[in-house]
């Protein structure tokens, strides 16, 4: 077998066991942290910052490079954005004294 | 062990690390820890980035795509931290909406590249990814995949946005609409399958490009027609959705961390939307499809039942505070809208000064996002330990004085418990009428989110003090101040 | 990175995986399905089997095929037996009429 | 897509199956079909059996060596189904421990295979294991560890299962064991660290085979000195154990399969011992290394407390439970021991046929393994919804007006609740005496497994039925009828 086919079929179980993590991870959680877990998550979904870099990285010709661009910017607005507004909610919740 | 292994290994740790922080963020003592860890991951992971032929990104010969690199990334950062840190507490699912909408862009947009580019030079496909021809098509799949969730997320996160921000907060809906919309994804679906085995030559491109519109197209019309209360839910299933957009791009390009990240966040995301759902007691299809949340919010008109309605004056019910040993505050989406949590916080305290056990009873919907009633009250500075969830106060509101119910009405509606016809029946609520005696703070007697009748309002124990929630509150602590 | 690497890594990737998912899903279990659980899972490693069938497959001299056959019977008891005894354990516990 | 992908796909099936079956069997509603769903990944798994190479084990030429893969499945499928089908409900545990234990050694011996066949002939490693030479040592690293640990849960197991059978249950201890136990330890890690790279040639086999044996050895001098009743515990250990020999496996021969198996086993099982020792309320180190559990289930002999034991007899324990409302049954290891479940069910059957409310309080470690009162009463048919946990009932017990306790002990002592100094202090337990009145019953005043007094034998509320539970019970029944 092919180590190319190989290396797919590992990746996608990858894949599958991370949908299982993610499941399971959230299955007890209570409702008031429903809003920061959404945000935090989102912010980790901002790793598409780094596709973004990659296609830029190598991009050429103008369009590629514009869209490369706006990819960054969206990406990278959306990885710090996301994980400051999810720690400044989350301020909220410690314990008053 | 080689450098690239070592990237490599530093990519699982980063995994391990979102896999803690999500962990964390779903416990109230950890989670914002959580976050941190989370991000520290992030920033390793940029730090390790590298391409799938191995060599790092950083290493290599500075260029003018550098310089777009880091200036993008910074205006990015400055967008972001903008957003983040000048949006109000209560304004903070719209920023969410905001953020996941360009993440869903920029992997809209990194799909297209790939995509756009192999329908160019098809030859390239083959080097970029080290995948055996049997499974090209399935990278072309993911592509296709990555752009349509991707797009439609963006734009589907922007109407929510608006929506949240009060721009045309009614669902718009018109006959038919659900069809029109089926039709459409049916034909992106048609488009998405014939790209998948004709990647290359401009008839590809041309189809591409007009699959993205479509896409973008039907974001809008599938999240129009949904009221703007059902916003948190939109995007949770949104944010999801992203999620899985991130995932197939990362099979595209082929980055592990990507696809880990991504399915994480989709799957995580998935089972959060049901669980959002399961507390509104509503099943997600009627959240999407359901013409259901249309009373947006309180506006709508008032409705007459049987029974009198018995008003009450601030100082009468100051009286009934003053000289009450327990009282129990229900907050609900009225207190958000009079933006009264400090007035609400001074009258607490006020009573506590004389002695009187005061809880806030929180129920896990009241609002119009989850934790809503939470971030409000801890801007006031509630003390947290005042907050009581609903199952842990019910039982014992029959020993309750007073329960002060400042604009909620759903959460409070006793129809959910007795009305088997009832939209909201089955929701648990905070059982305020077991209490010696109910006031309610409102403005009218207008319903609430949910658009129907509340007989709490008409029990001989409740007294209704109407105006709006801030003004009432002020009044009422003058009130007892006096006493 | 030569593909055999990345198996490797992707392998081991799989492997961390697993222990988070193994973790989740124990986390909240009523002690009286303990013991069911312990023996469960027991059985699932009996896929042990299957890497004394494939030593056993191709194994030359005598002591191999010793060592290999001692191995398939270990294993086909452990995944057999284990499966069967909590079968017959669970049984137990179905609500009665 | 080749059919060797197809394969692979099939193995994902297969480990998403053992997943969603251990999630099953992690819940009562479950947890059969859960242990069924596991079974069949496993036989689709058998079916699907393929070589690192790729090509399927059934598919090439028959010859010697698949009589005997032949020969040996149905060999261990006849062992498996007889001690499975045999065994009495309440020897499950050592059941468990000798399965477990062969799969340790079968884990155990596939490792040393290949370590073996390696070091003879150094290059096939190379064509067997697609493994890049800067990992090769990690192989042997894993193959090792498989032996080790393998080897080690075979005879640790071996002795659980003898402790469990009775044949010497009580700890064997001598001073500096431990001590010596670690210096063992030290020596075998010390030879794999050198084995590991130095795989090849015949210093190597003499060094692995000495390993070998002293890994055995090890497992013995580590079970050794644990006491009897704490076998569940030490079984859950080396069942984590040889799992994770097995995932080592997986890695040593490439088949990934066994990895996520022996994994998740692995995981699972390390968190499974905890939650154990969390019910008895011990540290696990006090388990395996702690002298205590020597108290061996109640052989102890008996101690003076201040006050005074009030005996009863069965006739007068029969008037107080048949002019009771309310009964609460406790019952513990002593039950086991007389094997009385099935006069216990008659009792409460004769009570309930006089209207009286009978319930049963199953404390999470009573007996000698989680869940050994469940699988008791549930052989003797006590239906389902009579057994209640701990938690559940404890808040009531102050309503019950006999509360009878059969052959327990610990899980009904106060000094959990009241003596700080107490070993088991800390432990939940069952209040029974917060009952009206209490009936213990018990052969003599000896103490319990954790071999200390208990005082609520000495309470003024409780009256003490001596002898052997069966018989006591016998009479009890008659006694009853006769009223
Ligand atoms: N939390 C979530 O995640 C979420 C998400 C989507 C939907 N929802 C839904 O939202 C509802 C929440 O229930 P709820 O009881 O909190 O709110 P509600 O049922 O929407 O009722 C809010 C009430 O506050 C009153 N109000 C509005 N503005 C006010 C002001 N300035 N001063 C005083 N009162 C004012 C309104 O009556 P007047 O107009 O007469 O003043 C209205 O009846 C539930 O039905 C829930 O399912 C929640
Ligand atoms: N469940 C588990 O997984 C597990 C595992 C390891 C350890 N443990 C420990 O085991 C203990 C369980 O507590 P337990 O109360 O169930 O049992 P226990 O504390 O061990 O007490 C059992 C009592 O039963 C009596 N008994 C023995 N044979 C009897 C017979 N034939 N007829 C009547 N009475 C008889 C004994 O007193 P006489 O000799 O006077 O009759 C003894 O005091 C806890 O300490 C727990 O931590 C539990």
């Amino acid at each position: 077998m092919s180590p190319e086919t190989t290396i797919f079929i590992l990746t996608f179980f990858v894949f599958v066991l991370s949908v299982f993590v993610g499941f399971e991870e959230i299955s007890k959680v209570p409702s008031m942290l429903h809003t920061p877990l959404m945000s935090g998550t989102n912010a980790i979904h901002g790793i598409i910052l780094f596709g973004g870099i990659l296609a830029l990285a190598d991009a050429d010709g103008g369009l590629a490079r514009t869209l490369g661009f706006i990819a960054v910017v969206f990406g990278s607005a959306n990885v710090f954005g996301g994980f400051m507004v999810t720690d400044r909610m989350l301020q909220m919740f410690k314990k008053k004294k | 062990m080689s450098s690239t292994t070592i990237i490599d290994l530093i990519f699982i740790g980063v995994a391990v690390l979102f896999i803690i922080g999500i962990k964390f963020l779903s416990s109230p003592k950890t989670a914002r820890r959580g976050n941190l860890v989370a991000a520290a991951g992030m920033f390793i992971a940029l730090l390790a980035l590298h391409k799938a032929g191995g060599q790092s990104v950083w290493t290599q010969g500075w260029n003018l795509n550098y310089t777009l690199i880091a200036v993008g990334t910074i205006i990015g950062l400055i967008i972001g931290a903008i957003g983040a840190y000048s949006v109000k507490m209560t304004a903070m699912p719209q920023m969410v909406a905001m953020f996941n909408g360009l993440g869903g862009g920029a992997a809209a947009l990194v799909a297209s590249l790939e995509f756009i580019r192999g329908a160019h030079q098809p030859e390239i496909a083959g080097i970029e990814l080290p995948l055996p021809h049997d499974t090209s098509s399935f990278i072309a799949g993911s592509m296709l995949f990555a752009t349509l969730i991707g797009s439609l997320s963006f734009s589907g996160s922007i109407i929510a946005f608006l929506k949240l921000e009060g721009k045309f907060e009614k669902p718009h809906t018109f006959p038919g609409q659900n069809f029109l919309n089926g039709l459409i994804l049916l034909v992106i679906l048609g488009l998405c399958g014939w790209l998948t085995f004709n990647t290359t030559g401009s008839h590809a491109v041309t189809g591409f490009i007009v699959m993205f519109c479509l896409a973008l197209f039907f974001g809008i019309a599938m999240v129009m027609p949904i009221g703007g209360a059902d916003m948190p839910v939109v995007i949770s299933l949104l944010n999801s959705f992203t999620g899985l957009a991130v995932a197939a791009d990362g099979f595209a390009i082929n980055n592990l961390a990507m696809v880990v990240a991504g399915t994480l966040v989709g799957s995580s995301g998935t089972l959060l939307t049901l669980l959002m759902c399961k507390a509104m007691n509503r099943p997600v299809t009627n959240v999407l499809f359901g013409a259901f949340g249309s009373g947006g919010g309180g506006q709508a008109a008032a409705g007459g039942v049987a029974g009198t309605v018995k008003p009450i004056q601030a100082d009468e019910a100051a009286l009934l505070l003053a000289y009450a040993q327990r009282v129990v505050i229900v907050p609900g989406y009225g207190m958000a809208v009079a933006q009264a949590q400090h007035q609400v916080r001074e009258l607490s305290d006020e009573l506590g000064k004389r002695g009187i056990e005061v809880q806030f009873a929180i129920h896990p919907v009241a609002g119009r996002m989850p934790g809503h009633m939470n971030v409000l009250l801890a801007e006031a500075n509630v003390p947290y330990d005042q907050l009581q969830e609903m199952e842990a106060i019910n039982p014992s509101m029959d020993r309750v004085d007073v329960c002060l119910v400042i604009g909620a009405n759903d959460v409070v509606n006793p129809a959910a418990r007795e009305e088997k016809s009832s939209p909201i029946y089955g929701m648990p609520i905070i059982e305020a009428d077991h209490a010696k005696t109910v006031i309610v703070m409102k403005r009218s007697m207008a319903k609430g989110f949910a658009g129907i009748e509340n007989h709490l309002f008409y029990k001989d124990n409740t007294r209704m003090l109407f105006g709006d929630a801030k003004a009432s509150l002020n009044a009422l602590v003058a009130a007892v101040k006096a006493n």
